[in-house]
């Protein structure tokens, strides 16, 4: 089954003012995506955007799929215009996805921003597991797919940076008060290793911080990176991370990758 | 009409016999198998591998890669698994298929190139070494090895004495003359000149105030640079009578025939790839009805043939 | 937020004064008339006028540009009415503002040149010259006076003597090491280097197998250049002292922003004018609101202000 | 009045496989153009393609105007997508319109296949005055607008190169027969002089043919030149053509002029 395909637009809905959800529907059968997977994806068949453009798998509809975007610059932008009925050329699905982890973990789910993307999708596949979920963004805007959440019944612990919205500060110090809590009074710090296993996507500050608290409570956790990308397919080694384990590919070795590896 | 089954498109690089001109770009490509599941590796011309070392290489820190107008910066920095590595795991996959397998390569000396080349030809399954003197990548003073021509002499004259393979210069559009270059290549011994690697190219992210790229500068790519390129490689043509592989933002079989109409013998498909992962094999398709089309039955035919 | 009214975008070009920063490029802004129509000549930082020479010149025979990736060819060849006509029938027009002119101007010879600017000193209403060492689509030979530093030097050094105006030497991108070529029109008496001309490129039309351009060659300008263009500014920053006006596929005010970061005094919109007849405007009033939204009072403190 | 506008697309129909009419409605009151006078368009925001490309007016219906295209290449076939809703921007009118000439004298119109566009909109501008039609195309279907010329009540004389439709030939053939039947039956060549005026728009190697014709005949001939073009508005200098007064350019002082003039 080759990565290269083509899919239609069914639909292409504005969220915010510059958030969108696109529904695809792959032309030929491609393979089932997992959370954490990407699609590079052409916005238009010209040369300017050139390259195609990472995005996560948002939503897998046995089929159709989503992917939630932002509109941050020249494809973006160009994307939020495409409309039922126009085609975009993809490759996908690409990279490894989170993996699943035994059963009896709890999961802990971190998103960052548009980190939610990918995070939702992940939420939706172990949503029979009750994972907890942590929830930061800029303002109350830019909280998306509560609604969503809500209806596999997770509901997010939200952060906001203004306080528009849950508390005001990091999620990443909610999280910390969280494990401390878990640590303190109900268990002992190693036991903590066990319980719970981590998943978080955002800005980079965050994924650092990400990894020094799965350091610091010695717990599994799962990050899935960003770099910019050229190929997608690990053949222009532009989107390289240090990890202790060498450089390695966000896009082929990744872009998930255990906490404790990369090197900040 | 030329039937399709009559159409010859075989061309040469030295003793290299290529069955279509269509190649990869190194450092486009990887080691070929990242492609290798979009198209038939067979159906290629050659296939370039990522440019090698003697020993492995780290490579710039990222940010590596930032689009540009019609085209690219990177500034991957020649990260590579080393020579002894690429013998030993990406070889043999490549053996397997009936496409010359084209290795770029580079040393920080001049010593370093040599015995680079003396390891490659050591090896078989190895069909032609493309030597990069070329990068805008490497640390300061690596570019004189492309711009200055004693020191390009003198380099492709030490490998040249290092290897009995089909040797490529390839060639940095960063001078003032790239066709007295391409001379000094051919009077030091090249097979063949490959031109044109990329232009030396800064973007800068106006709200952090840095350059966009880790390494500051980085190379420019793609269709942008077409129309540079299509000149270097028409220049070339009229100072060198050694063959040219002609590169720079082919995208389209269009694009690879204004190079070879330009007087390059084969052409590279590199920023494309990443486009779109079966473009080499599409370019290839597109030469062929272009060919068949316009009554063309040899490809040489049209070598060199823009009258200007 | 700093509020619009304190906003100092005024820059210095030797002891040229401008309002702002943004003028409009030799050859893509006629001779001020054309775009009249379409902005206020009066909001620009200056205009720069088509090269001039002591008498008319036809040009090259058309095709004369071509449109490429994300980029355009032209080999329009300096066609010019002449000075005694600009001044006669162009200059009253231009006097009629507020705005600095600078004439930007070529001979075929260092005589001519000296001739050409002594002419234009002689006239009220011309601030600065800019002299062109760097048209890609002159005759054979006319390229050293912009890539043989020896002959700039020259070149430079005459003109020099012959005008007190505020001097802008015009560096071409074709050269291995362009803050090689500043220094040297630095040296030479330069008040500023601008920067970049065009690149030279050709395309071929396959179905014809003629160049597209009746020259063969021609220049290769628009957003495809920026990322060479931003490189270069970047380095002759570096190695002169003398103010920079940058230039080579600004369209947006962001681009012009690079440009200052990268260290450009001043910036010149080409290509874009074609593709937005208000585009020089546009980009004053996006710089104006970049600062105040960074709380950038005065432009001068982002000059050069690229963190590499 | 700026000549810089937006318009949006009412209508964008196909007429063959090659040739589409496009509607447009200027965002803001636009000069009336007149025949032969041209628009530069952008087909898209982005930068590739990156200039804006000369269509002449097709049809002015009064404050909405018609373009008629062929897709023949970037530009061209990104606009063929362009539906309504979709807002252009242009530049316009730009250049010279045909003279009318003297309401006496017989108005001849020649077209070679897209010059169709153009001397339309001039033949519905005289209509009143029973114009005689040229049109030579490559084939049947590349013979556009015959309704339309009907419905002016003009009956156009038809060739194509391979004689799908009309005569097989040429229609600067066809038009020495007509010139050379009206001196020799009609009148002694020195009358064809004033009886007639021409207009003429299509491929180079017919305009020269026009040139030649018009000099043999001594007639008054207006030609509508093409040249690629950067600017549009004479800044530029890529548009030049030469003539017997030196270069000029098509942009400015064209793309309308007098056959005599142009040196080929
Ligand atoms: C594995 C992966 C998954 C992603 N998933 C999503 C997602 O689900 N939803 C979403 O909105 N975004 C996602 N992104 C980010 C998304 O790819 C970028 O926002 C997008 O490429 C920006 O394109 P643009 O042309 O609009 O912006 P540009 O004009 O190209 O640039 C705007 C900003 O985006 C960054 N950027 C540019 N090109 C790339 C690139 N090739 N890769 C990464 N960043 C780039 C630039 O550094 C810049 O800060 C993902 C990125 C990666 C690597
Ligand atoms: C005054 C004038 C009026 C015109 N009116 C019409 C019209 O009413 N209908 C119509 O279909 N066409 C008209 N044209 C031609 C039209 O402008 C070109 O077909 C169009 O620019 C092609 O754009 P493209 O991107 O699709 O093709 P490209 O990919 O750019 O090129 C395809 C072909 O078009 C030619 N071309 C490219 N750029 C230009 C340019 N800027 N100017 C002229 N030719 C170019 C090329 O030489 C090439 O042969 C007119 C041209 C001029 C100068
Ligand atoms: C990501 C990337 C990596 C490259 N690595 C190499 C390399 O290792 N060795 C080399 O000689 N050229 C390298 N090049 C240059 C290409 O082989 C080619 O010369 C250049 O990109 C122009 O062709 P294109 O426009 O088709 O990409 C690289 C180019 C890119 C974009
Ligand atoms: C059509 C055209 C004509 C030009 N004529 C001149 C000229 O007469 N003198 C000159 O110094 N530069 C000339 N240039 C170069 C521009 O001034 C400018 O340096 C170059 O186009 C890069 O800027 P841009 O990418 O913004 O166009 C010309 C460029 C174009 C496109
Ligand atoms: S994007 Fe090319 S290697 Fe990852
Ligand atoms: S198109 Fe620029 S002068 Fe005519």
């Amino acid at each position: 089954m080759s990565k290269l395909f083509r899919s239609s637009v069914r639909e292409n809905r504005k969220l915010t003012t510059d958030h969108y959800l696109i529904t695809l529907r792959p032309l030929k059968k491609i393979r089932k995506p997992k959370p954490g997977q990407f699609f590079m994806l052409s916005v238009d068949s010209g040369l300017d955007p050139l390259l195609k453009r990472p995005f996560s798998l948002h939503r897998w509809l046995g089929g159709d799929f989503q992917l939630l975007y932002e509109t941050v610059g020249k494809a973006t932008n160009i994307l939020k215009y495409k409309a039922p009925g126009n085609v975009l050329e993809m490759i996908g699905p690409l990279g490894n996805g989170f993996p699943a982890g035994p059963s009896k973990t709890g999961i802990l789910l971190v998103a960052g921003g548009l980190g939610i993307a990918p995070v939702f999708a992940l939420a939706e596949s172990v949503s029979s597991r009750r994972p907890l979920l942590f929830l930061g963004a800029k303002s109350r805007k830019e909280v998306l797919c509560i609604e969503k959440l809500r209806s596999l019944g997770i509901r997010p612990t939200v952060t906001t940076d203004d306080g528009s919205l849950g508390k005001k500060g990091l999620i990443t110090d909610i999280l910390i008060d969280f494990l401390s809590r878990q640590s303190s009074t109900c268990l002992p710090v190693g036991k903590v290793v066990n319980r719970y296993r981590v998943y978080a996507c955002g800005p980079k500050p965050m994924l650092r911080e990400m990894s020094r608290i799965t350091k610091k409570f010695r717990l599994k956790g799962y990050l899935a990176l960003e770099e910019n990308m050229a190929c997608g397919v690990g053949a222009c080694l532009s989107c390289v991370v240090n990890t202790t384990d060498g450089l390695k590919r966000v896009c082929k070795e990744g872009p998930v990758f255990p906490a404790e590896e990369i090197i900040w | 009409m030329a039937k399709k089954k009559t159409l010859n498109t075989k061309v040469s690089i030295g003793r290299l016999k290529l069955k279509n001109p269509v190649m990869t770009a190194a450092g486009t490509f990887g080691y070929g198998e990242e492609y290798s599941k979009f198209l038939n590796l067979n159906n290629l011309g050659a296939i370039v591998v990522k440019g090698l070392s003697l020993l492995p290489k780290q490579g710039n820190p990222p940010t590596r890669i930032v689009e540009t107008p019609a085209g690219m910066l990177n500034a991957i920095g020649l990260q590579n698994i080393g020579i002894e590595n690429f013998i030993k795991e990406k070889l043999p996959f490549l053996r397997q298929f009936n496409t010359p397998v084209i290795v770029n390569f580079f040393g920080d000396s001049i010593k370093e190139y040599a015995k680079a080349a003396e390891r490659l030809s050591r090896v078989s399954g190895i069909q032609a070494l493309e030597m990069n003197i070329s990068c805008p990548n490497r640390q300061a003073g690596w570019s004189i090895f492309g711009t200055d021509p004693k020191v390009t002499s003198k380099v492709v004259k030490t490998v040249r004495n290092a290897t009995d393979r089909t040797l490529i210069v390839k060639l940095s559009p960063n001078v003032t003359d790239i066709s007295l270059m391409a001379r000094v290549a051919e009077d030091a011994g090249a097979d063949a000149v490959s031109l044109i690697n990329t232009i030396t190219g800064m973007a800068i992210d106006i709200r952090t105030r840095k350059p966009k790229l880790a390494n500051i500068t980085g190379g420019l790519s793609g269709p942008a640079v077409r129309p540079v390129a299509v000149r270097m490689v028409w220049e070339c043509s009229k100072a060198v009578n050694i063959p040219i592989i002609g590169m720079g933002g082919i995208i389209s079989a269009e694009d690879a025939l204004e190079f070879i109409m330009a007087g390059a013998s084969a052409v590279a498909v590199g920023t494309a790839n990443f486009v779109n992962p079966r473009a080499a094999q599409d370019i290839i398709a597109g030469i062929r009805s272009f060919m068949s089309g316009q009554g063309i039955h040899n490809i040489k035919k049209i070598i060199g043939g823009v009258n200007a």
